[in-house]
């Protein structure tokens, strides 16, 4: 299968300079923060790979629209039919492991195209409901749930990693957008 | 015709204003006309006026299946230019503007044809290169047509903002000095009481419900709701209707009809001098006679024949207007509708003979008809009356989709690169 | 906003999320190069526009990014049925006055 | 102070709360909680406006969302004006100010008035009619003066400080309204555990529980019962409770847009509270408890402050305390005014007097107004108001004439029956249906999911509306399905109604005393002056449509939106057609149901939040350079690099040189990316780009283009294959999104088949363009792993590898003709590889350049921009790009439809070269070319400029052009007239600069 260049973590000669690094907002009902940068791939394979993909990845991509899997720090959102967004927070490159695979796939490496924005607290769901036309309540959104959507005039993946407790991913050059629309509605989401 | 004036008035408010006459009569259909129009809006009606008064004929009816003007005509905001990059669309909506200039006294009926300019804005390079093209096609095709800096263009329209800080700077900005507004209703009223008068007939609450062909296929009449009604000559003018009528009578059109909205503040004083349009921040404003600022959205995404459209379409309006206008925020929204507009693929109009003998078609105006009324009128009678084109819109032709010669002045907009 | 049932995510989602894209099942040649004049004109520019039922393609952008079709009434807009790219024109229309 | 027409004891205020404001420079005192409305009627003010057309003076008609009247000015600040607000509905707050309008010098002397006299001649449709001549006298003269007349409020001048937000909600039922119905209907639905959202418009919950005196539900006055069981909703986990909340739009698919007013009310706002917020909630049920609204009486002068509802005045006292006279006349045609009457009489102001134009009504609370010792005239009319600035009598008449009587009063309370609000229902696309027995438009064919109930659904009295918007309620909640109803543990129980109201019937057009004496004004709409006579004259002028009526009047379009209008209006014409009225037909309700700050709609759409500002990875490094940046699309580019006392030309020329002798380090990481993966990634390809990919080798590229299927040039870039089945895409900046769209529209539904992925990597790659003689110099040394040399890595080949520790897909090409590369880095690692190349390049005497040079440079080389050389009307060979075909293709998009046969003819517009006879001449992009510069206008053009620049490296100016024949032209001399004079250009090859191409490898 295609290979892409699997990139070892190796040390590097220049620093790297995640956009909005180490930001946060705490207000009443909910704390926004930057997330460390992680490991990303869109996965794209049709069923027939799946079960080789995720012996491989180490986590089993889950089938069912809008649910996730995650297993030792690292994350497989579905995304679509045949999509999945694999984040890894424990330092390892989903890309490498999916690069000696020889079933039908595509692992595209995006870690530098996604930055994460945690929203945290009571007032999270109202938060990302200022912009976000989903329903987010526990029962149409529970926790693990994820998907594509929209926040005000941009694309985002969400996931609800706890009851009250959301990952927001969204393009590099969308998250200064993203980031301020999340600090504009934090200040008016306990009402 | 009773003539309107000052004086009649004058002599209408001694006696309580009961001498007025019909604007235009309701009579019952006859069984057959030599021209029958599809539709009571501006165009059709107009095309019905001047098939009167140019051509003399005027054993004509005027089909509308709800009341006359209460499509597109009554739902749009008004604005009226000719600044067209294409010699064909220049030549038809030049030669609407010169009918408007003089169309109240042509038809003694004040349709308040304000020409207090149409501004185009520019915001970044590629919209300077647009609207310079456009200019300079408009210089040599003698229509007026000039280039502000932003400093020019906030002299005319003082609320405009063109601080460097905005999102999209204003960056510069066309002017057309004879474009501006008119009252859409007196448009419909003028050319039915003009037609009225002249014998055609305005038959309301008369929806077509099918069109009628002799085995040669040409056209013989077309059923209604008020029964058939016969013609060796239909137009059909039914703006987002326009492919519904066509099918009954075996066309398939090259046209899609969109929800398109509009909205009006609540009444202020004049605040805002002119028209202000901007494509890259998508704003369209002027403000009324009544002094309501009168504010374009865009069109839905879907097909729609229901009048109304997303909520999400009007906030995007809004944003880019209180953008432009940031004093504007705590005006109020106080009416906001929806219409049908008929789109083609290349975004302007066909107005031709069809391959139906005796079957005519004016539609694909899409966004921007209104300001074409009193030309598109002009001409389609000409269509209608000699079988023929007038020069004006012999180019806006159906096979133009098929051979390629398209008059596509959106695509010569082009993109960002 | 119109409130659209995505058929691979299995449930509607809000039209901010979806973009149409034109009426369906127009097909495209197989052999594009030798289509009539008149036959592309058929195929790139004649639309049904339909007063009623109309058979349209829409993307979920915005959700899992697939085309899909839907059958729609223009007049309420009330969608009548959704279902995947591929799949033949539905039969019957649950609903649907003919 | 107690102000003189507070009623002690009357009103549910705690009178303690003391709120000083003023109008119109005056001051006066109210109480907290009540509307400016009612703080003025305490203090006997009744003149607050003027109207729109006659400025005729004019009081308060009703107090609520209704009124056409009151509106005037609430200023905060400055910078904090808000026009036309109603009086009605804002409320007081310590330091209100506020300011009447449309009037000069002052409300009480208005010299536009003179329009009242001169009325006559403005009657309806007046201005279609006259100021035609001369031709220029409307523009000049007529217009400016009726702009100036007309409009009501001011505009603000300055942005707004406050902010706006807004919410998405989800809810099982959304209860529209909050009255006895709407709270019912929520009790019933709560309790079932689904989620509800109850909201109103007012600030207190209750709706016409705040002014019927006679309503008692479980054993409490009406209001107190209200305002319990709201506490209890609210006290419920699954119910949102939203006040001073009105539901202006009713979308599709149960998609409800509310307006909440937050803080309009406070004097103080803290600065974190938005002054409004937008909730779009999406309903699986929606419950419509929206009420009725009381029609005024059509008589004449019926607009003279102090005329105003019955309902309103019984509002004012029952609910603020406040008598809006000492001595009120009643008149009427239904019962529900005897309340207001015996309301007021019981407070101990005079009744002077109830004329109720029906014949013989009977029923309790006539027994009871009787018993009072008030007057009761039945089958009599009031014809005729007293008074100008203040009512001051009312003079009666029986209805079928005879002798007049003439009675002094300060107030006149009016009705004449309530309509059903049926805006949000009709918004929603029912229909409504006519009841003749009862004179009103109810709801009648649904066409969403929603059920409308009490007084809207034309249901009469409390104990009938109870019942029926607790059935309604519970059945909403079981309708909408939801899994865990009944998980609530509070177990409801439905409302007693122990004694209400009732008050159906009334009238519809115009009572006797409005016409049809011609001097007579019997006002319909009041705001816009609209008359019965008016609505007579248009349907005597063929007006037969009742939208023709409305827009030939202007009835029922004013600020109110007809509310109290319309059925009158529509009954007169009806009346003057000989028709039945539902075939006159009823106009439509469209949204917004009340007037709503645009602020509101647009949220947090403003300032940064308007649109997203998209900055590279390099951004950072540019901007304190001192770069100048232009937008494309959302995207900040670098337009060029100013030294000091350098403006853009020499900026763009010092960087145009820099670059052709030494190098220069260009952002390129805009350009949209797309790695398409899968075996079958070269079929794809094949398919969607003109050229052939098939036999392309790994770690080469090639410079692509794409067609629409019509055959027009739709994007273009340059794509390498790093491996078998991989390609690393290139799009144009702005076709991104759109390429990426197209080419998934055809994977996914023409060529499914396929076995090939797109995957968006845009923002994955930061990209540094290195071009110039010394590029390789620059990059060689930071780059490990792959071989530089020209015949390892000749122009147009990929290759991956690392460059300052990190990996790099690098591309040998060029888009300046020099010898050059593109350093794709992942994004975060894009300002600190820049910063070490910069670092070598200023070893090299290298440069930044911006957009602008990178234009000039592949301008010099004849390289087409797609949007600028292009318009979307260019096919590959209108733009000389015909060897990028692949001829031996049988399919790609485009194919077809660049073989019409207007895309084959003779005479297209041809991309050509242009040179000034004058080469220090810089021709504008956008000019027209034509061949006879002697010939009148309209002259015929054969193409215009689409680039042109100064070329420094050139020595001269050069220039792109699209000319009719172009090709066929060179060497030709053409002609671009400017305003000033006509330039001399001649017809070139489009390479100005290295025609031989040897600086690719320089």
């Amino acid at each position: 299968m295609a290979k892409a260049v699997a990139n070892k973590i190796a040390p590097t000669l220049v620093e790297r300079r995640p956009v909005l690094a180490g930001q946060e907002l705490s207000v009443t009902g909910v704390t926004l923060a930057v997330l460390p940068t992680a490991q990303r791939i869109s996965l794209r394979a049709p069923d027939a790979s799946v079960a080789a993909l995720s012996k491989a990845l180490g986590v089993t991509l889950p089938r069912k629209p809008k649910t996730s899997t995650a297993k030792a720090g690292r994350t497989a959102l579905w995304l679509g039919p045949d999509e999945w967004l694999v984040i890894d927070e424990a330092g390892k490159d989903p890309l490498a492991d999916c690069a000696e695979l020889t079933v039908l796939h595509s692992a595209v490496g995006i870690s530098h195209r996604n930055v994460a924005i945690s929203v945290i607290g009571p007032a999270a769901a109202a938060t990302i409901n200022s912009g976000c036309p989903q329903d987010l309540s526990l029962d149409a959104f529970p926790v693990g749930a994820a998907s594509r959507t929209i926040l005000g005039k941009v694309e985002i993946v969400l996931l609800r990693t706890a009851t009250d407790a959301f990952r927001v991913e969204c393009w590099r050059s969308f998250s200064d957008y993203v980031f301020t629309f999340l600090s504009e509605a934090a200040g008016d989401a306990a009402a | 015709m009773k003539k309107y004036s000052v004086f009649a008035i004058a002599r209408e408010a001694m006696r309580g204003h009961k001498g007025w006459e019909e604007q235009w009569s309701s009579p019952e259909p006859k069984k057959e006309y030599d021209v029958i129009i599809v539709g009571a809006g501006g165009h059709g009606l107009a095309t019905a006026y001047y098939l009167a008064t140019v051509h003399g004929i005027t054993n004509v009816a005027v089909l509308e299946k709800g009341w006359l003007g209460g499509g597109n005509t009554g739902r749009n905001t008004t604005i009226i230019r000719s600044n067209y990059l294409y010699d064909e669309s220049a030549g038809i909506y030049d030669h609407a503007l010169k009918l408007w200039d003089g169309l109240s006294q042509e038809l003694n009926y004040n349709v308040m044809y304000s020409p207090r300019g149409v501004m185009m804005l520019a915001h970044n390079v590629h919209d300077i290169q647009v609207l310079k093209r456009h200019v300079h096609a408009n210089r040599l095709n003698g229509i007026d047509n000039e280039w502000l800096t932003p400093e020019a263009a906030k002299e005319f329209c003082p609320p405009l903002n063109i601080s460097r800080d905005a999102r999209y700077p204003v960056m510069g900005a066309t002017l057309q000095r004879r474009g501006g507004t008119a009252r859409h209703d007196a448009v419909a009223w003028g050319y039915a009481r003009g037609a009225s008068v002249r014998g055609v007939h305005i038959i309301q609450n008369c929806e077509v419900t099918g069109v009628k062909r002799a085995p040669n296929g040409a056209v013989m009449g077309v059923e209604t709701t008020r029964g058939f009604i016969g013609a060796k000559k239909v137009g059909v003018v039914a703006a987002g209707h326009s492919s519904v009528i066509m099918n009954m009578a075996g066309v398939r059109m090259p046209l899609e009809s969109y929800p398109l909205q509009a909205l009006v503040s609540e009444p202020v004083k004049p605040v805002f001098p002119c028209v202000v349009m901007s494509n890259t921040v998508h704003a369209y404003i002027s403000q009324s006679d009544k002094g309501e600022l009168v504010i374009g959205a865009g069109t839905d995404q879907y097909i729609s024949y229901s009048q109304t459209g997303g909520l999400h379409i009007l906030q995007h309006t809004l944003d880019a207007i209180c953008e432009m206008f940031p004093m504007f925020t705590r005006m109020k929204m106080l009416r906001s509708w929806g219409g049908i507009v008929d789109v083609t693929p290349d975004r302007s109009p066909i107005l031709a003979k069809t391959p139906v003998p005796g079957l005519y078609v004016n539609c694909g105006w899409g966004t921007g008809g209104f300001k074409a009324t009193p030309g598109s009128g002009h001409v389609f009678a000409h269509t209608i009356a000699r079988d023929d084109p007038h020069p004006i819109n012999a180019p806006f032709t159906i096979e133009r989709f098929r051979t390629g010669r398209l008059i596509d002045e959106a695509a010569a907009a082009a993109v960002a690169h | 906003m119109l409130l659209i049932r995505c058929p691979y995510c299995e449930e509607e989602r809000p039209e901010l999320e979806f973009r149409n894209a034109g009426e369906a099942h127009i097909a495209r040649s197989a052999d594009m190069a030798a289509t009539s004049d008149d036959d592309f004109e058929k195929f790139f520019f004649i639309r049904s526009n339909p007063k009623g039922i109309i058979y349209e393609r829409w993307r979920h952008m915005h959700g899992c990014a697939r085309f899909f079709n839907a059958v729609r009434d223009t007049v309420s807009d009330r969608f009548l049925l959704t279902y995947k790219a591929g799949e033949p024109k539905p039969a019957k229309l649950p609903g649907a006055a003919e | 102070m107690i102000a003189t027409f507070r009623i002690p004891g009357a009103g549910r205020l705690k009178q303690a709360e003391t709120a000083r404001f003023s109008f119109d420079g005056q001051s006066y005192a109210g109480v907290e909680g009540e509307t400016l409305a009612s703080a003025l009627l305490a203090n006997g003010v009744h003149l607050v406006g003027r109207s729109f057309k006659y400025h005729r003076p004019r009081g308060f008609l009703s107090a609520g969302a209704e009124e056409p009247n009151a509106l005037v000015e609430i200023k905060r600040d400055s910078a904090r004006r808000t026009p036309n607000v109603r009086a009605t509905v804002q409320e007081l707050y310590d330091g209100l100010t506020a300011q009447s309008q449309n009037r000069w010098p002052s409300l009480a002397f208005d010299v536009s008035a003179l329009g009242d006299i001169a009325s006559p001649l403005l009657s309806a449709g007046f201005y279609y009619k006259t100021f035609m001549w001369p031709k220029s006298a409307w523009k000049n003269f007529y217009e400016p003066r009726i702009r100036a007349a007309a409009g009501l409020g001011v505009a603000p001048d300055q942005p707004d400080p406050d902010h706006y937000s807004a919410r998405f909600a989800h809810c099982d039922v959304l209860v529209l309204g909050g009255g006895a119905a709407g709270i019912a209907a929520a009790l019933a639905a709560a309790e079932t555990g689904v989620r509800v959202i109850l909201a109103d418009e007012q600030a207190d919950f209750g709706g016409s529980l705040r002014f019927e005196s006679g309503a008692r539900i479980d054993g409490q006055d009406g209001f107190a019962w209200a305002q319990g069981a709201v506490a209890a909703l609210k006290a419920m986990d699954n119910v949102r409770v939203l006040s001073r909340a009105t539901a202006f739009g009713y979308y599709a698919q149960n998609f409800v847009g509310l307006v909440e007013r937050v803080s309009d009310h406070l004097q103080s706002p803290g600065r974190e509270l938005p002054r409004e917020r937008l909730w779009q909630v999406r309903a699986k049920r929606v419950v419509l408890a929206t009420g009725a609204i009381e029609r005024h009486m059509v008589f004449a002068d019926n607009d003279r402050p102090g005329v105003m509802l019955a309902s309103a005045a019984r509002t004012y006292l029952n609910h603020f305390g406040v008598a809006v006279g000492r001595n009120v006349g009643v008149y009427t045609a239904n019962d529900s005014a005897y309340a207001a009457a015996i309301d007021l009489k019981k407070a101990g102001v005079g009744v002077a007097a109830i004329v109720d134009l029906r014949d013989h009504p009977t029923g309790s609370v006539i027994d009871e107004a009787r018993a009072l010792g008030i007057e009761v005239n039945f089958g009599r009319a009031v014809i005729r108001a007293g008074g100008k600035l203040r009512v001051s009598s009312m003079t009666v008449q029986p209805k079928n004439g005879g002798g007049e009587r003439t009675i002094p009063v300060d107030a006149i309370l009016m009705s004449a029956g309530w309509t059903p609000s049926v805006h949000l229902f009709s918004q929603s696309r029912g229909k409504v249906a006519f009841n003749d027995e009862t004179k009103r438009f109810v709801p009648g064919t649904y066409a969403q999911d929603c059920v409308s109930v009490g007084a809207c659904n034309g249901t009469d009295g409390l104990s009938a509306t109870i019942d029926e918007a607790y059935a309604a309620g519970a059945k909403a909640a079981k309708d909408a399905g939801v899994k865990n109803a009944g998980a609530n543990t509070v177990k409801g129980i439905k409302p007693k109604v122990d004694a209400s109201e009732s008050w159906s019937r009334g009238m519809l057009g115009a009572a006797p005393g409005a016409g049809p004496d011609t001097t007579v004004k019997a006002f319909v709409d009041f705001q816009n002056d609209v008359t019965a006579k008016d609505i007579r004259q248009a349907v005597h002028e063929g007006m037969r449509s009742i939208e023709h009526v409305k827009r030939f009047t202007t009835n029922g379009m004013a600020t109110d939106q007809g509310k109290t209008s319309n059925m009158h209006g529509l009954a007169i014409a009806a009346e003057t057609l000989d028709k039945p009225i539902p075939q006159v037909g009823l106009t439509t309700f469209r949204a917004p149901y009340t007037p709503v700050t645009f602020g509101s709609i647009v949220g947090h759409a403003r300032g940064p939040l308007f649109d997203p500002t998209r900055k590279t990875a390099i951004h950072p490094w540019a901007e304190p350079q001192g770069a100048v940046f232009e937008d494309v699309g959302q995207w900040k580019r670098a337009w060029y690099f100013p030294k000091a006392g350098e403006d853009m030309h020499a900026a763009v020329d010092r960087e145009c040189v820099t670059v052709r002798k030494t190098a220069g380090l260009f952002d390129a990481s805009t350009l949209g990316k797309i790695e398409v993966v899968g075996p079958d990634a070269a079929k794809f390809m094949e398919l969607l780009y003109t050229n052939p990919w098939e036999k392309l080798e790994p770690g080469r590229c090639r410079y692509g283009i794409m067609l629409r299927e019509d055959g027009f040039i739709y994007d273009d870039g340059v794509v390498g294959r790093l491996a078998a089945d991989r390609f690393h895409v290139t799009t144009t900046t702005g076709g991104a999104p759109r390429v990426m769209n197209h080419m998934e529209d055809y994977l996914q539904t023409e060529f499914p088949h396929l076995n090939v992925w797109l995957t968006s990597t845009t923002e994955q790659w930061a990209v540094i363009a290195v071009q110039g003689p010394k590029s390789r110099d620059i990059i060689a040394p930071l780059v490990e792993g792959i071989d530089m040399s020209d015949g390892a890595l000749p122009h147009m080949s990929v290759r991956e590898g690392r460059i300052c520790g990190v990996p790099t897909r690098l591309f040998r090409m060029s888009f300046t003709g020099e010898r050059g590369f593109e350093v794709n880095v992942p994004a975060d690692y894009g300002q600190a590889v820049w910063e070490a190349l910069w670092a070598e390049g200023q070893k090299h005497g290298a440069c930044a350049y911006g957009t602008e040079t990178m234009h000039v440079l592949r301008a010099e080389k004849g390289y087409i921009i797609v949007g600028q050389d292009t318009d979307g009307t260019v096919t590959p060979g209108d733009a000389g790009l015909d060897w990028a075909v692949g001829k031996k293709k049988t399919d790609f998009v485009g194919i077809r439809g660049m073989a019409r046969p207007d895309l084959v003819a003779k005479g297209r517009k041809q991309l050509v070269g242009l040179k000034t006879k004058d080469p220090k001449v810089v021709l504008e992009e956008g000019a027209q070319i034509v061949g006879d510069p002697k010939q009148a206008i309209p002259m015929t053009m054969i193409g215009h400029v689409t680039s042109s620049y100064w070329s420094e490296n050139c020595g001269r100016s050069i220039a792109l052009a699209l000319v009719t024949g172009g090709r066929g032209r060179m060497g030709e001399t053409l002609y671009v007239p400017m305003p000033n004079g006509t330039i001399e250009v001649e017809v070139t090859g489009m390479v100005f600069f290295d025609e031989k191409g040897e600086r690719l490898n320089g």
